[in-house]
């Protein structure tokens, strides 16, 4: 499928010059489009922030909710629809800040849908505030002293916590970058694709450049199968032994996602809105209640 | 002391101990056997907000008309503790009679009490253990009340049978024993009540199951919550049938992610649902907001209890209607429904499904914990004229989510119906469904989304009125009209009954917001208004003022944590009625 | 057209490009040059939620009077952008002069607009970079304001000084440029408006500051908070100045942590505030509840913008008074500041901290983007009368820490400060601290939390009125009467000056809630109420309404996002002095 | 120090007969008394729960906050008295459910708090329903079909967001517990011990036998200062590989605490109620806005 199925004709695009958000959705048509999902079956959902923004300019159904929220609607969505391909997008503030307890637990739940995080490394929309994920010393308006805070390691704590897909990308390599969210689009279960994105405006600590210099990718001989393993290589990084590793950290198939655990699924995947009640089964209901 | 009980209409017996003493056992026995027995049945339970220990109280009352409130009175106390007399002191007269097992409540003064004492533990030991002594009690209970020995016993069987027949048969032996302590007691204790095999065959749901099954009636199939008294056995309850009504029930981490949820599986056209108490409620203000703004349907089950913050967590209130009715920044239509029976709980139940879909709003069943955890009798429980009204459309590739109509209703469909695409945004937006500055569509948005409030309006069920007399002139005046919303509609309705006035009137809503444009000419139908409120502000007084300019005279407020009784409606009755004749004279 | 320009009182500029073209750095130069020539100044501005693109526009106004407030007249426009004069349409007439760079606005009907060309950007690249551009557009606009060469010139210094002396120099000449520039324009825009050499002296600040400072005052020790705009300057304020006045700023993980963790420093003896906007407050509102159970005090600054949810994020609005009225569950006393200018904002900001610690309760700063981001001068900023006022006793070993006193206050005691234990409890609890179900202890808690407000009233600020006439008869009814509160305060007042009339007042509000005792007296001093509020469903008014029982008879609302201007307000004063008089005929 | 002095005189305990939460209790004053800390210097902090009512049975200085956030005004308490010792305690579902977010960005700012967590698997005050530590299969009123999400892993989690001190414990063993709080409480930086909590009520699977037959404790060896060597550990349990180990995971020393971030502590430690506004340097703030 062309990747030029998903333009949006007269978006008003809100993003900066030379943000890497522009190389994020340029890569995810192309891998949507890989995959030969149509917009009607897309549905993009986001939270708020510079990222947040993304589906609006990606041709799909779209449900862009409250900041730090991604995750929790597009388990519902998943749940209420499972023919729908769901992909939450949000930036690291979103997602890993005011959304912490909801990335935690949606990964327990496992339910069928990819997680994309724009990781900047800081808050855009809100002008440049530290973010979770922003590493120690860089300083802002409200950080005057610097972070001194441990940055947030989303990798380790998804694993942690049994995610069934947890990767790392970054928004600079596009082909790389590319089949790494395909693959997560494909796993069965909850995937996590943490994305590095220079955002030229307000880090100007984390560039393009510096992360250039601060990435490698995990040697192919690297199996994404053992948790041990998995968390030793995600607790790497400039502030543990150098660089950050990219590629794909661990992968667990076969785990039953949210919606098979769900017994309206035990039998057929109909859609619920396309669900009756079934008003006799009701009368009997109420009937028992004459009953002891 | 020592004096007899007779009674002929209506008797109230509390159970009182402490919590995993077996109350709930007891209860549930009764609540059936009376019914089984042909009499009109009734309980609510006051409970502490703990697992063990602590005074918990149950009463149960039974009579020949139906009876559907809390009274003070306690005519039989079942003690289970010592200190169930001092927990229930205020309630306990000279006529009630007291009885316990012989091994407790030694230093009551037996001047003071009535007070019988029953080997129940030794009983129970003889039959294998001291958990028999429960059923004993019931047996008895039973036993006096006159239900039939037959009707108990397969009370009995009934609730045992999944224990296996070694406990069933047990407890029948224990039922026995509990008979046969009934038929000494009944030398004392002298309970004629008129029966009515009818009784027999009627529903006996709680106010939770009225709920719950308007709401399965209305559609719902996805509940997303997290565990709160009193909305706890809403949850139980949706959880239990999620597999035969083919629903979706999830607990969540918290509160946020709840309502996010339920807003998703709505959006993809789930007809959602969260249930909370105020705390919780609170938690998701922010995303009330959000169904506001989306235009994406959402029903709020919010079951009141005593705050601020965690306050009495077992306890019940209205405290939280100016927070149902403000919660969520910025400005946007909602209805909120405040049931106070069951027929109503199913009713609005239902209809806030359908009123949430057709609005795309956020629809609140207001309750609290005296109404989810009350049980009575009802002849029937009518589902026919409840439909599940569809207003989804299919789109087409030209759709727009957000389409300005005359009535603020924007056609709505769902992703993956039809050939367009299902766009909703928290930020303004444009018709098609994204993000604008344009700040003269902005006003148009705002007006669009607010002006759905007009035909809401025409929906709304208007107050209803209650009086004794038959034959209503139509421009008659009160001389009193006392106001409820919600659970306290039983026990106002049953004390304005009592005074048997024709003067005395009694305006009840089971819709609050918005009000019925009614409202303020209905107000005017009597001399002096009296709110009754289980809060300390008023804050039903205070929104029947902002809507209708009407000030009601006078409110009388209890946030004690218990519901108003029968008793104190009358007095409360009593008192204005006393007023007035005093500013008359 | 090509029209000339007179001004001699006031002026109106207007500087609109994308985000991201520095427009913020000539608004900073101009602001400053003004004041430093001698002029009263203005500055607000109006701007989308983007980083970078879009339209943004900055107001700047100077005169030879006081000037407080945002007009819709524009009497020069900067453009940056050619998207600039679609930006502004509606508010550029054929009286505006548009001043552009030469490259840009090329399609612009010669006719209709009276446009100027001056090549900036060329000029600017001579200089070394287009970014010398916008310091030779301060340059222009200083000389045809008139202020003093040595004047602007001490200006770019100042601001310019820590980048370095080579840009300084820079900045200078490109300065210098754009006075000869300006001499130029001088033969079409003539503005000779008399100069007040004391104004260089005073203070210029902006809102935000008015409140940081009163917040410093007021002894603010803790702010812990998320970013949100439009609360966020003010953020940025208490953390620049964290270190030199001894204040803990922390950016915690979400509001819920913000505010309780406020609450925590605050129960240990740390003046802790939060800030935040309408989405942020609302997941706080759950805490509000604890502040008051826990009788912990918390300044909440509530900076509000459109709704709901996401809404237009950096507009502005009054659309969350509700709900700082009603958030959180249950019932407690609380109080609502909502500051219209300068002073007023240092010393309720100032007064929040001594009156939550006083009465143990939440106090609200409430403001809204406009009054957040504008910035004027006034003569000073006194700080001499506003002490703090310390309210924590040390404790015994007998200490409780909810003692039931006749005033509902229970003398406070924090941990490690005397011998004694300091016990807050979220739950309902006993004098000492610990859970209590004693429902009688319930009834008396609720009572004594609620009984504080009878001493909050009488510290209350009382509506202030404002009128043209010199000598006011004791019983003058006014035959209209503005009613505002909040940041609407100087448009309004500005609109009522203009009118010169002596039947006109305006009755302004810098605390909501509780309202004065005498607000309803104040009320029915005019024929005719209007309130003006950003908000589509006149919160305001309906608050008056529910506590006053007086009706305000006109709404006039407003909710694109934008304040109301002067030009709005005489409108609204002229159209019911119309009506009037229609009806007089 | 003896015990007693935090004994609480008429506290009605509305604990069950039998619960864990006696043992962590009695536990907890005993290492207290071990480090003579007196009640005035003790804050005790609580959410909501069986175990958040821990507090109203011990002599100390209280704040009984709302459920899922005992962690909050924690740090807020020691911000702004760094005399003061504060201990947060309270259970698996205040903790890790609806107060995961706080629980994961306290770790990362590192206050000199210790946190304790009753972990018996289940919601007890409200009446047995999963918590985030239940174990798959539980079935309860609310999961009918009982428990299908991955259990939480607290200290994987801790110890991927550099929790400086990460142990385990068992309520049913008094002594091990003791020392291990001891140390909690005398280490320098955020600690956590999470406490497996018998709830003989609600958790009929997870008793104190199940308990005493799927724990152990790390062998004397093991050094508790490599972080994947300590993650691997903490990802040990009988969903992955037979039991759980006890005791200390990790320690990371030497990190500054959230309160030495502050600027407020740079010169002295004066608690923040003792500091008076300086009203020469705010008027010399004030006159600064006259000039540019
Ligand atoms: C409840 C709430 N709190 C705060 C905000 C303000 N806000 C909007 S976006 C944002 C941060 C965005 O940062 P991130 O998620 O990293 O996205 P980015 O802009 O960097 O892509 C914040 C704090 C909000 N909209 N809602
Ligand atoms: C905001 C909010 N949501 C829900 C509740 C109800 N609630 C009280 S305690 C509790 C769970 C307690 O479980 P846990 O933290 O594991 O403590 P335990 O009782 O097991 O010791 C819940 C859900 C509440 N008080 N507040
Ligand atoms: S602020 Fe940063 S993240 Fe946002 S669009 Fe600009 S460069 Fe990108
Ligand atoms: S419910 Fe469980 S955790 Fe709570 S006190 Fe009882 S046994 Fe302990
Ligand atoms: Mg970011
Ligand atoms: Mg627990």
């Amino acid at each position: 499928m062309n990747p030029e199925v998903y333009d949006m004709q007269n978006a008003d695009v809100a993003w900066c010059p030379g943000c890497g958000n522009f190389a994020i959705l340029k890569t995810l048509k192309m891998a949507l489009a890989d995959l030969e999902i149509p917009p009607e079956n897309l549905v993009m959902v986001s939270g708020i922030g510079q990222a947040g923004k993304l589906p609006h300019y990606i041709k799909s159904n779209v449900f862009n909710g409250l900041h730090g929220r991604s995750l929790s609607p597009a388990t519902g969505i998943k749940a209420s629809n499972k023919n729908m391909n769901v992909v939450a997008v949000s930036g690291d503030g979103c997602t890993y800040g005011e959304g912490g307890n909801h990335f935690m637990h949606t990964i327990r739940r496992n339910p069928d849908i990819t997680n994309i995080v724009h990781n900047n490394m800081v808050y855009g929309l809100t002008k440049g505030q530290a973010s979770p994920t922003s590493q120690i010393n860089l300083k802002t308006p409200f950080q005057v002293d610097g972070v001194f805070e441990e940055p947030f390691n989303p990798l380790a704590v998804a694993i942690s916590l049994g995610a069934t897909f947890v990767a790392r990308a970054f928004a600079g390599d596009i082909e790389k970058t590319r089949k790494i969210i395909k693959k997560a689009v494909e796993h069965k279960g909850y995937s996590l694709v943490d994305i590095f994105q220079p955002c030229p405006t307000f880090n100007k600590v984390n560039t393009f450049q510096w992360f250039k210099n601060n990435i490698y990718y995990l040697e192919d001989s690297y199996k994404p199968h053992n948790k041990a393993k998995a968390l030793k290589r995600a607790v790497e990084g400039p502030h543990e032994s150098g660089k950050f590793p990219l590629g794909i950290f661990y992968i667990k198939e076969g785990l039953k996602t949210f919606e098979e655990n769900l017994s309206v699924y035990e039998k057929v995947d109909t859609p619920l809105f396309k669900r009756e009640v079934d008003r006799d089964k009701l009368k009997k209901l109420i009937e028992s209640k004459k009953k002891i | 002391m020592s004096g007899e009980l007779n009674i002929k209409e209506d008797v109230s017996i509390v159970l009182c101990g402490e919590a995993g003493q077996g109350i709930q056992t007891v209860e549930s026995i009764m609540v059936q056997a009376i019914k089984s027995g042909g009499y009109h049945v009734f309980s609510t339970k006051e409970y502490m907000s703990r697992v063990r220990g602590g005074q918990n109280s149950t009463q149960i009352r039974a009579s020949h008309k139906r009876i559907r409130s809390y009274v003070d009175r306690i005519d039989i106390l079942v003690a289970l503790s010592d200190e169930a007399v001092t927990h229930l002191k205020d309630r306990i007269t000279s006529q009630t009679i007291i009885i316990c097992d012989e091994t407790i409540l030694n230093d009551l003064d037996p001047v003071k009490y009535n007070l019988i004492k029953v080997p129940f533990l030794e009983k129970a030991k003889k039959l294998g253990g001291p958990i028999y002594a429960n059923v004993i009690g019931a047996g008895a209970l039973s036993c006096i009340l006159g239900v039939e020995k037959s009707a108990f016993d397969d009370c009995i069987k009934a609730m045992f049978s999944r224990k296996g027949d070694k406990i069933v048969e047990n407890d029948l032996k224990a039922g026995s024993e509990g008979y046969l302590v009934g038929e000494e007691l009944k030398a004392i204790i002298k309970i004629d009540i008129l029966k009515d095999p009818l009784i027999k065959d009627e529903i006996l749901i709680s106010g939770t199951e009225a709920v719950g099954l308007g709401c399965i009636s209305g559609g719902c199939r996805f509940m997303s919550s997290y565990p709160m008294t009193p909305s706890s056995p809403l949850q139980v309850f949706i959880a239990d049938k999620a597999r035969d009504f083919e629903m979706v029930f999830e607990q969540a981490e918290d509160e946020i992610a709840a309502i996010n949820m339920g807003l998703g599986a709505s959006y993809a056209g789930a007809r959602s649902m969260v249930a909370t108490s105020g705390s919780g409620f609170a938690l998701m203000a922010e995303a009330v907001g959000l169904s506001g703004m989306l235009e994406t349907p959402i029903v709020i089950y919010l079951a009141q209890r005593p705050g601020p913050a965690v306050g009495l967590p077992t306890r019940t209130a209205q405290e939280d209607l100016d927070l149902a009715l403000y919660a969520s920044p910025g400005e946007f239509p909602r209805i909120i429904y405040t049931p106070g029976n069951m027929e109503d709980a199913l009713e609005v139940s239902h209809n806030a499904f359908n009123m949430a879909d057709k609005y795309q709003i956020p629809v609140f069943i207001l309750t609290d914990q005296y109404f989810a955890d009350i049980y009575y009798n009802i002849p029937h429980l009518d589902i026919m004229n409840l439909e599940v009204e569809d207003f989804l459309v299919k789109s087409t590739p030209d759709y727009l989510r957000y389409k300005i109509t005359p009535d603020g209703i924007s056609p709505r469909t769902i992703p993956g119906y039809g050939t367009g695409l299902a766009i909703v945004d928290s930020d303004e937006h444009d018709e098609e469904g994204h993000i604008t500055e344009d700040l003269s569509i902005r006003t148009a948005m705002v007006e669009k989304r607010m002006i759905k409030m007009d035909k809401i309006l025409e929906e709304s069920f208007k107050g209803e009125l209650f009086h004794n007399s038959n034959h209503l002139q139509k421009d008659k005046k009160f001389k009193i009209m006392i106001i409820g919303w919600g659970s306290t509609y039983w026990p106002i309705r049953e004390a304005v009954e009592k005074t048997g006035r024709d003067d005395v009137a009694f305006l009840y809503f089971k819709q609050v917001y918005p009000l019925h444009p009614d409202t303020g000419d209905m107000l005017k139908k009597a001399d002096e208004t009296i709110v009754l409120e289980n809060n300390a502000k008023g804050q039903f007084a205070h929104l029947i003022q902002r809507e209708t300019d009407f000030k009601v005279h006078f409110k009388a407020l209890k946030f004690n944590g218990m519901p108003f009784s029968v008793e104190e409606v009358e007095e409360i009755i009593h008192y204005h009625l006393e007023e007035d004749k005093e500013v008359e004279k």
